[in-house]
């Protein structure tokens, strides 16, 4: 069945049907009853499931999430939202050390089949304590799954992908997407973990990104088609693992490499990309590879100065340029 | 008993016996103190873990000895004297090599001499071997020699792009001779367009060429890349079931009987490619679906490289045929007595370099054909069932098609009904 | 309150085997049979065996990383733990564990934590999970006086309480986490004030008595199952032994740990049972020979085990989903 | 039949299957089919040949017992007796 609604209502709706579904499955997190999510992504899920299921939590994000890895442990598939990408820091503790490790550390008696669902990225001139991108982070650790959801479609499959899945799975959502309407089919296959999507096919150069930044790249390639290159510009989706095999076959065939990312430069997660290629593709290449992150500075407040530090499509155009003039 | 130097963390690696709390003669129970310590974190008691008598002191306070240096001889209940004896002169003797800081001193004027000795050396010998000498010896010099009295000059120096040095490879083109055209990165294109121009003189490359099979692999994986819009597919499937049918099997029979997994694999695929025919075929400006399955497999070459026997006519034989028969391939392949029809009329590809220890393959298609089914290592792996998680043999296998002739769909149903073939191995005799 | 001939043995045995299976792996640390960290429980063995009794074999316990006593007193067998410290396949973790990490699924054995904190979480989360789909369990959280002062400890009180989850909280405090007195971490040493201040039922006990470590628990569990809401415990205990085996004890007196050893749970209990006339009936001698027995047996199965080949490496990083 | 003259048995047949290797020193407590890059075709052939040698069958589910020079050397030495 095939629908337009915003990215918003289609994680709502994947975890309505979730919930109706399957009786193991609860929702916690700060405000997601009463006030109906931060972000109101579980608005009316308190009225339809009781407290008991959607369950409002005190700012205790170590405990809570620990919290969801004892359940998951104890035969439930909680789903535990964590406001933000910055406050998840205070339960990374519980995330590496707990979800991450549990089934090694058991000898593979314990698996941990939880999804921590957080808001991530800059942007809405909240600062550097609310504007983390964090992505890569979580994608260094062993045990963990990490997606990123851009389109509609993602939102909604994401959730159930992340459900189904035996192991801890970190969804990442961007606000600025919420209200971002797109074309829903619920009857469709959902394109599994661990694989990536080409959004827009090009001979010229890969432009490889996830989550908002897929949007921004595809607008760079409308515009660097003006100029006539034609960029290939693929949806990275699962960070962890991620699909080497459709990159390799993008490289592959463009010879020519552009990676966006919000996270800040060193370290992110278009070192390790760069490395994979290197590693497994280095003889394709027909240029240096480059990429566009954010600045390497805590996210200021002032707008001019916020949108200067993180990716844009014109930063993705002349990069794009860039890549194209070299060899 | 011989009381050691304790180890009491990873990072220990000696200790200082500290002071002796027992003399001998003295009696001690379990958990008595017999010595400190002196660790890195300070001093430590070291205890004994059986009652007994200090026998014999054989270390010295004040002295460094590294964990598991015998210290001291004691005797327990179970000791006779003779035991007491050899463990005292044990202990003696591991003790009258020169302790480590006794030596430091002469050690240290030892090294000095080598470091010495070790400058001197290079003026006294000839000329060290580069490594490509040391590697390849007598055949590099040849090689090497009459170009460099050719060539007087200073080397040019290549700037060319990764994908540029492939290009170059594999037309045969000289990188330093197209250096001296192009100023500047040489890439891809710049290989080319020198090709192109050589071609059009008349001049062949004259890069050295590997030997033909090399090249004949080189060139239809190079055109297979390049012309077959590939799709790959994978999915872990339990092997459990069929691996102890096998080992049953096998039981029963002798050695020169035996079935190996590969055997079973081949069949499994050939069973599954009845019941999802469009992988088994070609394409010739559109799809060809062949009714005769002649899977090439995969097989090591002594010299190197693989090569893709067909195996012909493998719907009609059964699991024992299909052992014989790859018993035959691999035999005539490795013995260089392939035939014709065996070189040329494969249907699908097979390759299974789990021997090889990968976990998974995506390989790439042998033109015309239109799919190759890959196998990894079986693998001990956790797997769900039902509530619980237990740890099965897997293996990973996927199907890399051409998007031409079919698409993802036909490649899943054809791995599902992989995995259902392979949980009734009995139905595969 | 009375204790049977039947239990008397029960916890005589039960903690000698404690107190042996420690010592022994004290003495293979030496000998670089074990390695890792290694810390031992020694003179707080009536805390783990007062409590375990008093629960089912369907209970779970959480655990932290001074943990073979509550992995062998929950039903653990002594040569899987062995194993284990040894790093083998054969171990309870299958080797991957090791001394800090012991783990027994069947055994509802949650596992050891080394994080000092991380195991309470867990232990609520656990709990909920039974409270919402109607099972009939209680989950035993054990943790140091250390733990006192983490964030994930107020957290899991208050998530506790507020939701009246079925968790029994052990807090046993042996007055040093790691070499740091109580009196130099904490504001306030009444660890029962800070649980109350939650609304949370508290007691205190000597945890150098198993008999009334055994009793408080029993009151504890029956109030905890019938869904009143959790409880804290605090066992006051004293750990004979340094922190870990690489630890040169420069913390505390010779004195003090003596006069706590007067005190220690297997002499405390031994003139119990004199008091009670049960000692001559008990047979200490056939319980030692046992226990020495079981040691050998647990020594042996770990020597016998096996390494896992490095190719396994990489084993138990994700589960496999289930195939459609 | 002595270990040694065992040893130089299996060494003759590992050369015979995998001529390549023909004069090389085969290392003892590697995986004979890591080491010498062999696969499972090649393994059961040299079982086979040892079989004919040596009159020891070798039973699949011994296979684990037979992975380096060294265990096959014991291997065999304590059957052959």
């Amino acid at each position: 069945m095939k629908k337009e609604l915003t990215n918003r209502e289609a994680v709502r709706m994947a975890i309505d049907n979730a919930m109706k579904n399957d009786k193991r499955v609860f929702l916690a997190g700060e405000d997601v009853g009463k006030y109906g999510g931060s972000y109101a992504v579980s608005l009316g899920l308190l009225d339809k499931y009781g407290p008991e299921r959607i369950i409002d939590t005190p700012l205790s994000e170590s405990g809570f999430t620990g919290m969801g890895i004892g359940a998951a442990m104890n035969g439930m598939r909680p789903i535990i939202e964590i406001m933000t990408v910055n406050f998840s820091l205070l339960a990374l503790d519980q995330i590496m050390n707990n979800a991450a490790h549990l089934l090694h550390m058991s000898g593979g008696q314990y698996n941990v089949p939880l999804v921590i669902r957080m808001v991530t990225g800059a942007g809405k001139q909240l600062a550097a304590q609310h504007s983390h991108s964090l992505e890569g982070l979580y994608a260094h650790i062993p045990g963990l799954k990490v997606l990123s959801a851009a389109t509609v479609q993602d939102a909604y499959d994401m959730v159930n992908l992340a459900l189904a899945d035996p192991n801890p799975v970190i969804l990442f959502e961007n606000s600025l997407l919420y209200n971002m309407k797109g074309e829903l089919d619920t009857g469709a296959e959902p394109l599994p973990i661990g694989r990536a999507k080409v959004m827009r096919e090009g001979m010229d150069l890969s432009i490889f990104a996830f989550g908002i930044n897929v949007f921004k790249a595809l607008e760079a390639a409308e515009t660097l088609a003006k100029d006539g290159i034609e960029a290939e510009v693929v949806d990275l989706r699962s960070l962890r693992p991620l699909d080497d095999e459709a990159i390799m076959a993008s490289v592959r065939k463009t010879h020519r490499v552009l990676i966006v990312n919000e996270e800040w430069r060193s370290g992110s997660i278009s070192a390790e990309i760069m490395a994979r290629i290197n590693e497994q593709a280095f003889y394709e290449l027909d240029a240096p590879m480059r990429r566009v992150c954010t600045e390497e500075v805590p996210i200021p407040y002032a707008k001019h100065l916020e949108d200067a530090a993180i990716p844009s499509p014109e930063k993705i155009v002349e990069a794009a340029k860039a890549v194209m003039e070299e060899a | 008993m011989i009381y050691k130097m304790p180890s009491l963390g990873a990072d220990m690696e000696s200790g200082i016996l500290a002071q002796w709390k027992v003399k001998e003669g003295d009696t001690l129970k379990k958990g008595d103190v017999i010595a400190d310590i002196e660790t890195s974190k300070g001093v430590i008691e070291g205890e004994v873990y059986e009652d007994g008598t200090v026998e014999k002191i054989v270390a010295k306070e004040g002295i460094e000895y590294p964990v598991g240096t015998p210290l001291a001889v004691i005797r327990t209940e179970k000791d006779d004297d003779a035991t007491i004896q050899r463990e005292i002169e044990e202990a003696v003797s591991a003790l009258s090599a020169p302790s480590k800081k006794e030596e430091v001193a002469p050690q240290k004027e030892e090294e000095a001499g080598k470091t010495e000795s070790v400058f001197k050396t290079p003026a006294s010998e000839e000329t060290p071997k580069s490594a490509a000498e040391e590697l390849f010896g007598a055949i590099a010099k040849t090689e090497t020699e009459p170009e460099k009295k050719s060539e007087p000059e200073a080397p040019v120096r290549v700037r060319a792009t990764p994908l540029a040095k492939k290009r170059a490879r594999e037309l045969g083109v000289d990188l330093e001779e197209v250096a001296k055209k192009v100023h500047g990165k040489i890439s891809a294109k710049d290989v080319e367009a020198f090709a192109k121009e050589m071609a059009q003189k008349g001049s062949a490359p004259k890069a050295a060429k590997p030997d033909a099979m090399r090249m004949a692999i080189a060139a239809a994986m190079s055109r297979s890349n390049a012309e077959i819009p590939h799709y790959y597919l994978s999915t872990p499937i339990n092997m459990t079931r069929a691996l102890e049918w096998l080992r049953d099997l096998n039981a029963k029979r002798s050695i020169r009987e035996r079935i190996l997994p590969a055997a079973l694999l081949i069949r499994a695929v050939v069973k599954a490619l009845e019941a999802v025919p469009e992988l088994n075929g070609f394409w010739k400006d559109g799809p060809v679906v062949s009714h005769e399955i002649h899977p090439g497999i995969a097989i090591a070459r002594r010299e190197g490289g693989l090569i893709t026997p067909a195996l012909i006519d493998a719907q009609e034989k059964n699991l024992d045929e299909t052992m014989k028969a790859l018993t035959d391939l691999i035999e005539r392949t490795r013995g260089g007595k392939l035939t014709s029809s065996q070189m040329t009329r494969q249907t699908i590809t097979i390759t299974n370099l789990g021997d090889l220890g990968v976990e998974k393959v995506y390989g790439v298609i042998y033109p015309p054909q239109v799919a190759l089914v890959g196998f990894g290592r079986i693998m001990e792996r956790p797997w769900a069932e039902g509530d619980a998680i237990a740890v099965r043999k897997v293996v990973e296998a996927s199907i890399a098609g051409d998007h031409r002739a079919t698409d993802g769909r036909t490649g899943a149903l054809f791995l599902s009904k992989l995995d259902k073939v392979l949980q009734k191995p009995e139905e595969l005799l | 309150m009375s204790l049977s001939l039947e239990k008397a043995k029960q916890f005589y045995y039960q903690m000698l085997l404690c107190r042996r299976f420690e010592e022994k792996s004290a003495e293979l640390y030496t000998e670089m049979k074990i390695r890792g960290f290694l810390h031992l429980y020694i003179g707080e063995e009536a805390v783990a065996t007062g409590i375990i009794d008093a629960i089912e074999p369907d209970d779970g316990v959480v655990a932290t990383y001074r943990e073979h006593c509550h992995a062998i007193l929950k039903g653990v067998p002594p040569e899987k733990v062995m194993a284990e410290l040894y790093g083998k396949m054969e171990g309870c973790s299958l080797g991957r564990g090791g001394s800090m990490h012991l783990f027994d699924k069947e055994k509802n054995f949650y596992g050891g934590y080394a994080i000092v904190g991380g195991g309470l979480p867990l232990a609520v989360g656990i709990a909920l999970a039974d409270k919402r789909m109607g099972r009939d369990r209680v989950t035993v959280c054990f943790f140091g006086d250390g733990a006192v002062a983490e964030g994930e400890f107020h957290e899991s009180m208050n998530l506790a309480q507020l939701w009246e989850l079925p968790v029994l909280f052990v807090c046993e405090n042996n007055l040093y986490g790691m070499g740091t007195h109580i009196e130099r971490a904490e504001s306030e040493t009444d660890l029962v004030k800070k649980a109350k201040s939650y609304r949370m039922e508290a007691h205190r006990v000597d945890g150098m008595d198993v008999v009334k470590v055994n009793d408080a628990a029993k009151k504890a569990v029956a109030h905890v199952r019938s869904g009143k809401g959790p409880i804290f415990l605090e066992c006051q205990t004293y750990r004979f032994r340094a922190h870990s085996m690489f630890d040169p004890d420069r913390y505390r007196s010779k004195d003090e740990i003596e006069s706590w050893k007067k005190k220690g749970p297997i002499v405390t209990f031994q003139k119990y049972l004199q008091e009670k006339g049960m000692w001559e009936q008990i047979d200490a001698a056939a319980i030692e020979k046992r226990v020495e027995e079981e040691i050998e047996k647990a020594v042996d199965f770990a020597e016998n085990g096996t390494w896992e080949p490095v190719s396994e490496l990489t084993k138990f990083v994700y589960a496999e989903e289930v195939s459609s | 039949m002595t270990k040694e003259e065992i040893k130089k048995t299996i060494v003759d047949a590992i050369y015979e299957i995998a001529p390549e290797h023909e004069g090389e020193e085969i290392p003892e407590k590697e995986s004979l089919q890591e080491s010498l890059e062999i696969d499972s075709y090649d393994f059961l052939n040299l079982l086979t040949a040892l079989a004919k040698k040596l009159g020891v069958e070798v039973p699949e589910e011994d296979y684990g017992k037979v992975d380096t020079l060294e265990h096959m050397v014991d291997y065999f030495a304590e059957r052959i007796k």
